[in-house]
């Protein structure tokens, strides 16, 4: 990748992306999501507000040492994620990473459970067993985040096949960073995911980083969307600041899927507020820089603006929203803190299903 | 009805042919299955029977086996064919990080009910990539279960189990025993994961082996039996889980044990059996508890060496016999 | 001149650097060295020191393996850090079926001096993928050293050697012990691979132990002290060598044996010593040889459950009290 | 990859190549090694018959229980691997595969010690530990074969870091097959040899299948060499069965590593006469296949022809070739027959340097 360099003066020049655009390698610019009504706009909204509050009182629990072990916060992300997750049915399947809150919310997860799960309760989604890198909700198609990067290729593949296998209409979504697009289970899952034409979305977000590393020098060609075309499928670069770009672009991966076509490698473009994990110094990137994108870039501002000039919502809407949220995270946060911690033995149980 | 005698070839793809034909979830994913049956022929005939269910592969073993894993998250039962059990190093992590974990980790959401099945062992020259014996790091995997049979009959009812089991199976056929012929029973019956066999009941010394140095044991007692010593021979079957019970048995009347398998000795599933032994035994052991195993170097190509480093009958024999000789009163 | 107290995170650096100084063909090669010295800061000031040689690399566990492979059979002596040892499943096949066997299936025409350092263990609360003590899968696998070293000085001493080895070494540094501080000369020295260390004379029991487990070995035996058990602990350092020359004058004195690890029980490093002890050491072993290593599960999160699993002096003590009680006269 | 029908009638259009080419996708054409000197050009012959008769005298006397374990040929595949190893350096390094021997002869190996590996001898170039699929020659430049498909790929990675560390103008090479092209090793070493600009050359030996595989049913994209675009690393496709062409291509890509510019991927399309191994049953292909290719495409046929019509060199000086070779391939075979087999206690040395 050309090297992109990102200081506050640039920022501007980031909002419509131009430095990341390599014409000739791309697929054609998929067309932004235009067509969906007011209610789904707003829930749209929701869903990103809930991410954003659940995340940053999930980075205050963790200060003041509520939560143990470490956590990887999306802030900043949301549209994104919540663009490709709109475009889902209920039983369709994601497969999320070490830092999944959002996917996992983002497919329907409860915040209660969530917490729970963060603070090592026995009500978690995981009885405590998982943390904040492992959650899953089976009913919900989530089958989980994963702690190792890029381990989640290869298990959307099984689930690809299945659904082919099941014959039935499904389709699975495996959520990726810029950092995982250089493990070899990215090629292999990509290259039977063709092969066999699987009905499986590849989202990789893009978030300049991976952990300390920036994506401009550790992944080699014009860009990750570029990457499609060793397969032979198809590749979409999108802004993933802007949710109804995501929303359009994952939409036509989706139904490309779900038509029997095969798979599709979406790559957004996004960035990430906090560090890695909640604690990073962050050595790696200047102050100027994550404030050029809060500022030019932000994905909830954006959608909030748009919604006004349009007129879908008012800005009493919008508070409601943000009210309606952070009551409900509150409400979560509580439920989180009054559970039980598991009993040590539960360690024991839990692992087979037949022993 | 009256046994016939069938190679372990046969018994796994009768097993596996019984199983696709109840439960149309279950099917085989994996490299080169469909042209030759698998390149051991061990699935022959069953790609003519379930034409869409033998899944050939391109060579990417994460995908593969990360495909089981998926699949059965997601309600199939899959086989995974790893090829080479030495292969399983292609995809540790999802052995060992995702389908051994993914169960616990998630709080008992999900269930895996897949069988990865992997031809280990030496005897065809295969030299040091393609013929070790690895059970022992999946035996100290928590999550997963293994199985390492000897005989056609074992194989084919406990590959009927492993495939209607719910969670994870690592199933290592040795490969020097497709061709390996015994009597199997013509109906269809299955034998439960954990429960070893006593394949030679004896006396003196208690032989606890598995896999391929079954047959090298049974014929060492043989052999033994010729000096007089009575030699019983148990074949564990399973090692996860594991029949102590079956050995403690054993070995409170002999008084006297001895573990045998193809794996190098250090770290091998024996030192486990030996620990336990000696910690549960202790008061009835009359002598110290033997090990034999490979040799603690890869395997060599050349026949000499290898035979050198893979236990033989022989090796079996003289060891029996320093310890037997060294059971005090 | 004075030892100094330094944390181990401060014995790894000084290590490499002293070795980086003398021999340019020194290097690290890993994701997320350079911005902050390590994930853990294990490699503090050495990017500034010897900008060219530590070198951060895309998340490309099979290349960065192999990437140490392939400069240790050119000239170089890389030092691999594998980030979490968790991870050494995405390069099994690197580190198994290519580091460990190429010297040997090439007829001795190459030597591989590599250090594969890896952070293992629990205690940060990391859960099941980020947890994991795998030795005893390295153990088991010929042409590998192992390396798990506890205090500072021999963190220092163990890694100066293993880069100076011409074989390929894995060092496990136990994620909880880079904060623990001890007394480190200030002099260049080496501690030779297989030699392990008494840390503390007794006579009743000898506690095998290694890595973080020493250090509670340690408090174990200042409590069972108290109840007037004099424990004696041996921490081994290097699994492969294996220095069971102390092990076999301890317990040749003690008469009695316990194994503590972190890695969960079956299977673990201590069913070998322990198989090992009862065969070598038989006649003169008073109790059984016990064994405590964490219960065989992937590890929780929540604290309390990892607390469980984990062994804690508690479980030492008590499991030491029994052994010593059982032990026949 | 689009569907390729081989069958016999379609024999003649293979010459041409054009149903491999899929323009737009793959790097411009490269030229032919027409530079070449006539003594040059009677190496390269001679090479490939070397190889030719080895393969050949190789399978008749594993038919004949000579050699234990199993053996994989690469008749048919000359060009492909003499063009390749023709742009060498004696100091470069390659890094062969499973289907290893002509790699190995191809950089300089010699026929006696080979043999006598084959057959188990402690004077064999590995003492009798390594066998058919683990022959190195360190001397050489020569890092191993592998019996892992795609195991040589991060090894390659590790030697071309070297030698950039080292500050030689050293060449890495490292051969790979259809079917290894799908193992993520290769995109982990493709991306990390392009974003560390190593100079490494990846030659695929694209021989249509792999195993029983057909390489149009496992590698998905426009062709192996379009994978290329992915690294942004150059990308050549070339016909294997023309040995100049083979050259040319490959040429151009050692220079381009050898001058400082990074990695290029060369796919070479070709063909094994034998069995995947010797004894394979071949159900997946039929005669015919095979017989087209002998007949319109083989490799030394073709050089040879071309050598005569140019006047390079006489039916006699060919001939002279042939029996040369012969009477070197007997020599070494007889050698590898006599030497003596190891000791058994032989296999517990050479593990360890110091120990
Ligand atoms: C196989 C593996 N290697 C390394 C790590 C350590 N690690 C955790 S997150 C991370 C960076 C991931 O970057 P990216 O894929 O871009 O995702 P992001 O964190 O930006 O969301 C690394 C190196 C890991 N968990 N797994
Ligand atoms: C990781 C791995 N998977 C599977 C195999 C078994 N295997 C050996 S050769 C081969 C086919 C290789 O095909 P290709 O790469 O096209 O090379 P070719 O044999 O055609 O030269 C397979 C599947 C192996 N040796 N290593
Ligand atoms: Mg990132
Ligand atoms: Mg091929």
């Amino acid at each position: 990748m050309p090297t992109k360099t990102l200081l506050a003066q640039q920022a501007a020049s980031l909002t419509d992306l131009s430095i990341y655009r390599h014409s000739g390698h791309m697929h054609a610019h998929t067309k932004p999501a235009l067509h969906i009504n007011a209610r789904q706009k707003r829930a749209i909204l929701k869903r990103m507000v809930l991410i954003r509050v659940f995340e940053e009182k999930a980075g205050d629990l963790f200060q003041q040492k509520l939560i143990p072990g470490f956590i990887h916060l999306s802030i900043g992300q949301e549209a994104s994620t919540v663009g490709s997750c709109s475009a889902l049915r209920p039983d369709d399947y994601i497969i999320s990473t070490h830092r999944g809150h959002a996917h996992i919310l983002a497919k329907g997860a409860d915040p209660k459970y969530m917490y729970a799960e963060l603070f090592g309760k026995a009500a978690g989604y995981c009885k405590g067993k998982g943390g904040s890198m492992h959650i899953a909700d089976f009913s919900l198609g989530i089958l989980g985040a994963n702690g190792v990067v890029g381990g989640g290729f290869p298990i959307m593949t099984g689930a690809g096949l299945s659904i082919k296998l099941r014959k039935t209409d499904q389709v699975g979504m495996v959520f990726f960073g810029d950092g995982a697009s250089n493990r070899g289970t990215f090629h292999e899952a990509a290259n039977m995911a063709a092969v066999f034409k699987l009905p499986i979305v590849f989202v990789c977000e893009n978030n300049y980083y991976a952990s300390t590393s920036r994506a401009d020098k550790m992944v080699s060609g014009p860009s990750i969307a570029a990457r499609a075309c060793a397969y032979g499928m198809p590749g979409h670069f999108v802004d993933g600041s802007n949710v109804l770009d995501v929303l359009g672009a994952v939409q036509e991966a989706v139904d490309h899927a779900r038509s029997g076509n095969g798979p599709s490698l979406i790559e957004t473009s996004t960035y990430r507020y906090r560090g890695h994990f909640e604690g990073d110094k962050q050595k790696y990137r200047t102050a100027e820089e994550i404030h050029a994108h809060k500022l030019h870039r932000d994905p909830i501002d954006r959608f909030e603006k748009l919604l006004l000039i349009e007129g879908t919502l008012t800005r009493e809407d919008i508070d409601a929203v943000w009210e309606g949220v952070n009551a409900r995270i509150d409400e979560a946060i509580r439920f989180g803190m009054e559970a039980p911690l598991p009993q040590p033995e539960d360690a024991l149980k839990d692992l087979f299903v037949n022993l | 009805m009256k046994s016939r005698y069938i190679s372990c070839s046969k018994a796994i793809s009768e097993a596996i042919a019984e199983e696709m034909e109840q439960d149309e979830t279950v099917f085989i994913l994996g490299e080169d299955l469909v042209a030759h049956g698998g390149i051991f022929g061990q699935f022959s005939g069953l790609p003519k029977l379930f034409p869409d269910r033998i899944i050939d592969t391109p060579i990417s073993e994460t995908a593969i086996v990360g495909g089981g894993i998926g699949a059965a998250l997601t309600g199939m039962r899959p086989i995974i064919d790893m090829h080479f059990a030495d292969f399983v190093t292609t995809a540790m992590d999802e052995i060992v990080n995702q389908m051994a974990k993914i169960r616990y980790m998630f709080g008992g959401q999900a269930k895996l009910p897949l069988v990865l099945w992997a031809p280990d062992g030496s005897g065809i020259r295969a030299a040091a990539q393609h013929s070790q014996c690895l059970e022992s790091w999946f035996v100290h995997t928590p999550g997963l279960k293994v199985v390492v049979p000897s005989e056609p009959a074992d194989v084919k009812g406990l590959l009927k189990s492993a495939i209607r089991d719910d969670d994870p199976v690592v199933f290592f056929q040795h490969k020097s025993l497709f061709a390996q012929r015994g009597p199997v029973s013509p109906e269809p019956y299955y034998i439960p994961l954990g429960v070893a066999d006593v394949k030679r009941p004896g006396a003196h010394i208690t032989l606890i082996t598995y896999s391929r140095m079954t047959y090298r044991c049974l014929e060492a007692a043989q052999e033994l039996a010729g000096q007089g010593i009575d030699a019983e021979v148990i074949d564990l079957r399973t090692l996860k889980p594991l029949d102590f019970n079956c050995i403690a048995q054993s070995v409170s009347k002999t008084r006297c044990a001895m573990i045998v398998h193809e794996a190098c000795l250090t770290g091998g599933f024996g030192a486990e059996i030996a620990a336990r032994i000696g910690e549960e035994l202790f008061d009835c052991l009359a002598a110290p508890v033997a090990r034999i195993g490979a040799k603690d170097v890869p395997m060599p190509f050349s026949p000499v060496m290898e035979d050198f480093v893979v236990p033989q009958v022989a090796d079996i024999v003289a060891c029996a016999e320093k310890t037997v000789k060294r059971k005090r009163l």
